[in-house]
């Protein structure tokens, strides 16, 4: 089959989308200049030139005016794919995705709909602090909208086209260090990433996690680039003879709480493998669900495997410290194993 | 004078009294416990909201602030459908989820109101895209006040509405304070307007209580928006005659200053007009007077008659 | 003893902590205006008259630009207490918050100091979704700040005055039910709270919590209007001859983790009540400490008890269905104890 | 043109030649894999932070953007600690922990430079309030591009700086883009410094081009906010010669729009007009040049050698 990276995937399922859909544009910094970069990251390369201006806009350095334009589009029935050029960025225009998209349906008694997708590019690539956070799980204690974090082409793809056709808020972050090695824009760390993609037309459902690796002794949840340095784990793991399992959710908000929890229910253990800040953290979410849910078969208590509780730091000595990597995943389930 | 008809005239009196008449109701049985919560109320006012939203058709769109009941009133929410709100009760325009801070009706394109200060005006951004990406020649009006205009929302809107050239009319209402805070202290400017002028669109000075005269901007703004001439900034001035809320006692306003502006009372003003020209007469005028109170009571009475929600809806409404 | 309210307990702290140090200033918005209010909940009424306008600043509608000027004056040295008039509006000024007052100095390499507090009201009270979050626990998520969120007026000014004397970035949450029922601005279903304030001058060190109650049958960790409702249950528990120990942790961070795991290792119960939203909310990072560090002590699951996760409604019996109330507390005691 | 002592026209000549170089050098270094992230280079811009920073005393302090490199030279960092604090070194200005776009130095009057559009602006206000507060007649210079008077951020530092009257020169370096967008696409005015009568303040434009033009005006600026008159909005059109950032060819620019500004390089013109002068000679220019390339090869040579951090200092200053 076919392999693409997430730029490409993603990318495609913007131009299906708009092909199919006339009320999806798309808004943000630097996406449509001719000549330009195609957005930060590469992804609307390509689209300002099939769909034309009026549906790839441009924008000034406005995040809050990104934001509430894309909002009040939606509430009209347009269909707009927003993007911020690094999730940093995401609290410059927090109160509008904070408190107007995640309220106003709510508010309004159900009588609008605000169909818009929040495209973040997030994680640390050696940038320091401002261009460096996992802002995912910080967003789910935000009631009202839903959050998408694929780590697979495939997922990208899949769960894009979902998002664009849900009629909620959906903020969809896209891990940096995953885009893929091709292009203008490839990163120092960035993991090689090219996955299959079927040529046909297909849809991922929003919140149905992936069993990426069956095992038996302990289970892994982990998301992002975190998922590939999990899997990393899980290979060489296997080798000393332990079965990991490894689950990503792929949406975090809707959860699918209960592929994990069959899964503890199975290995007894589990590891939250997350580049979210620890304290607060995404990470914190799962295993109180777990506690709630499961507690009776563990065999372990819960471990945390997290960012450290500070910002990031620019060196890559420093940044390499702070985030969890495959060396400290492997220490930490065989600790867990006992 | 703009030419306009008898009806219209008449209209435009009856809505002001409307608004004038449903608040002071409401603040009645506020005193009385009867409306939970605060009110941010709009007696005062009532040109602007009224002398806008009459050029308005009824799919065009406005997005309003903490204080929507006159921009609702105005734009043809049902009177009932905002009391029962008021009152938390089911039948509310917003079943009981909004309040008096969110009053909304999309059927009659008025998006929920938006309490945070400056908020509404990007998205109203976004309800002019989506008109001008389908061509429908809908306008979109978005109200919000003097305090407003030193947040960040309220330039990066009004730059990006600018540049798209998008079909937005922003209604300044200054009337001189937000919160407790006087326009002195807080802006160096005399004219809001003229920071028009840092978008590159017109801004118009307006004088807000003469409801006439605000048509008149608010016309050739609208005109223009339609025309695909982009968006206009108009300043009203105006003067609320109440406090912030409802726990305001307004202090910090000299005596002088509010006895001042009630002089130039804009539904006062109006009905001298009206007389004048003989568009009114006192007996008309009682009863366009009954026919308003009747309505309000009715809309009042079916506000304290509906039912209460029942509690679990309140997990309803999240997600579509 | 002297009885205050927390909002005479919080005025009296900003009064001696200015007279002390001519390096303590106010910035916020209707904080000093003659004839005014002395900001949305009376707390700075009659400070603007003692120290004059150019310590108590009143601002325009602009919280990003009062944050900002925040931190740019406590990097130079003074001891700003910003406020903003809802919590919500935290939102608003969010990047300066999150992206700059918590990592300037980190970013720094530890050069620069930022001694800022922002206070910052919250809780439901009946005013709709947009004034109404509870977002202490949001917070946690972000490396480099300090939270707080005292429950009496004892600690209200105990703890904003170390706040206050702290060179770190400090939000302290004020829940608006708890301000008391004196003054212009009281709120249907306020707690009727006054509370004990000596007049020597104390202070009380942020990352200690106080154990409210004690008990053995069950811990409840809980804080600000949630710390009441549960000392309330707690009472009506007790005739039933079940001994709750109530903790309030009183900083978020730093988190006195200690108090809470030794209660839990006596108890071998935890119920965590909480008015943030329950889904990424405080109540997850309290559980998932616990299981770390005390699993093995549990007799029950960890439950939490928090907000819905829903916008907050407006009308009253909305508002009350959702969010935690007594007679929901004592329940879920009752239910963990079989 | 303005009286300037001889040292002083070659003390802001050797700083832009400084900048330039360095700029260059760290570009080649770049290319070689020896610097880590990206870089947001100053090749071009070099007149406007040499000519705005010459007017500063070291107690007067600047806040910095992105692109801070050539602001960091100007203010007077050691080069030494700016470039090891680019190739991530704990000798580092900011101990490693900053990086490219974080470089500041509190001793010189240098706060950390803040990455996000237009957040340094407001930050800027307060240093200047804690200046005006303690009556100091320090002042701060707030850097910022084009792109980040779009923002919100913006406006509100404005306005509140206007209002507050503090010691605060903004500084827009209008180098006609933000990242690919050129700012006809994102702005309707010709002139960025007619935002200022938005707040009512002095708005100015100069050719930041020229040094002495930048040195002048800044100069007037400055001397009124010391004087306690408040703040002015500078806009200097000026250019950056390379793309945005390193993986940026900028291939959004017409080359002849390139090739003009080129032809107005800041350090050509000036070394023209301090030759005419007999400021400068050939030979000097030499020597100059020699001794600022000695130097910044000190400096990488004293970032390639410096340790890296040891990994645990990474949880270290984040409380103080
Ligand atoms: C961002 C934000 N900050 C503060 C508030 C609190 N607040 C509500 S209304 C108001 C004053 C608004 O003044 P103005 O915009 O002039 O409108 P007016 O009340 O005069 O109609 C304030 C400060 C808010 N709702 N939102
Ligand atoms: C709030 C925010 N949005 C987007 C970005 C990404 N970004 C970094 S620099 C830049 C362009 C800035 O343009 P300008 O202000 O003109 O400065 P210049 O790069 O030209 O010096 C953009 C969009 C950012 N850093 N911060
Ligand atoms: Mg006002
Ligand atoms: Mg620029």
């Amino acid at each position: 089959m076919r392999r693409l990276t997430i730029a490409e995937a993603i990318r495609e399922a913007l131009r299906e989308e708009m092909r199919k859909d006339p009320n999806v544009i798309l808004i943000g910094e630097d996406i449509g200049i001719p000549g330009g970069w195609g957005g930060p990251f590469t992804v609307t390369q390509g689209l300002a030139e099939e769909f034309g201006h009026e549906r790839v806009i441009d924008t000034p350095i406005s995040e809050t005016g990104i934001v509430g334009m894309a909002i009040g589009a939606a509430i009209m029935g347009l269909r707009p794919v927003a993007e911020v050029q690094y999730c940093d960025f995401l609290f410059c225009a927090m109160d509008q995705i904070a408190n107007q998209a995640a309220k106003l349906r709510y508010m309004s008694g159900g009588q609008i709909k605000i169909p818009l997708v929040l495209r973040a590019p997030t994680g640390a690539t050696g940038r320091g602090a401002q261009h460096a956070q996992s802002l995912e799980g910080l967003f789910i204690n935000i009631s009202g909208l839903k959050i998408v974090a694929p780590s697979t082409p495939y997922d990208a793809k899949g769960l894009l086209k979902s998002s664009i056709r849900d009629d909620n808020p959906v903020l969809f972050f896209e891990h940096k260090l995953l885009y893929g090695s091709k292009g203008a824009r490839k990163e120092r760390g960035g993991v090689e990433l090219l996955g299959e993609v079927p040529e046909e037309e297909y849809t991922i459902p929003l919140g149905v996690a992936d069993i990426k690796r069956e095992g038996k002794d302990i289970t892994i949840v982990a998301k992002l680039l975190m998922l590939h340095r999990t899997l990393e784990a899980a290979e060489e793991l296997e080798r000393d003879g332990i079965s990991v399992e490894v689950i990503d959710p792929r949406t975090l908000v809707p959860l699918d709480k209960e592929t994990i929890i069959n899964s503890v229910k199975k290995t007894n253990r589990i590891l939250i493998v997350d580049e979210c800040p620890k304290t607060g953290g995404w990470a914190a979410e799962i295993s109180a669900i777990i506690v709630e849910e499961a507690m009776d078969y563990l065999d372990a208590p819960i471990k945390r495997l997290c960012t450290s509780d500070v910002p990031i730091p620019f060196s890559p000595v420093l940044e390499g410290y702070v985030i969890p990597t495959k060396d400290r995943i492997i220490q930490a389930v065989r600790e867990m194993l006992g | 004078m703009i030419e306009l008809s008898r009806e219209k005239l008449l209209l435009l009196y009856r809505q002001m009294l409307s608004i004038r008449l449903f608040e002071d109701r409401v603040y009645q049985l506020f005193l009385l416990g009867m409306v939970p919560s605060t009110l941010h109320q709009y007696q005062g006012q009532e040109a602007v909201a009224v002398g806008v939203c009459a050029v308005l058709n009824r799919d065009d769109f406005i997005t309003s602030t903490h204080r929507p009941h006159g921009h609702a009133i105005a734009k043809g929410v049902p009177m009932k459908r905002i009391a029962a709100e008021l009152f938390g009760k089911v039948t509310g325009c917003c079943r009981a989820k909004g309040g008096s801070m969110h009053i909304g009706d999309y059927s009659v394109g008025m998006l929920p109101a938006i309490a945070i200060v400056g908020s509404g005006i990007p998205i109203a951004n976004g309800v002019a895209l989506a008109f001008k990406l389908r061509k429908t020649k809908q306008v979109v009006v978005s109200f919000f006040g003097d305090g407003a205009t030193n947040n960040g929302s309220f330039h990066e809107a009004l730059n990006m509405g600018a540049i798209y050239n998008l079909p937005v009319i922003y209604v300044c209402e200054n009337n001189f304070y937000g919160a407790s805070t006087h326009i002195s202290k807080v802006m160096k400017l005399e004219n809001i307007a003229d920071r028009a002028s840092a978008y590159g669109i017109p801004g118009v000075v307006v004088d807000g209580m003469d409801v006439l005269e605000v048509y008149r901007v608010a016309s050739e703004a609208v005109n223009r928006a339609r025309e695909g001439e982009g968006p206009t900034l108009i300043e009203c001035k105006t003067y609320r005659y109440s406090g912030h809320s409802r726990s305001d006692p307004a202090n910090y306003r000299p005596k002088e200053e509010v006895e001042f502006w009630k002089s130039r009372d804009p539904i006062f003003q109006f009905k001298k007009k009206l007389l004048e020209l003989d568009v009114l007469s006192e007996k008309e005028d009682n009863r366009i007077r009954s026919e308003v109170e009747k309505e309000i009571e009715e809309a009042i009475n079916f506000a304290i008659e509906s039912p209460l929600p029942s509690p679990e809806i309140a997990l309803e409404d999240v997600y579509a």
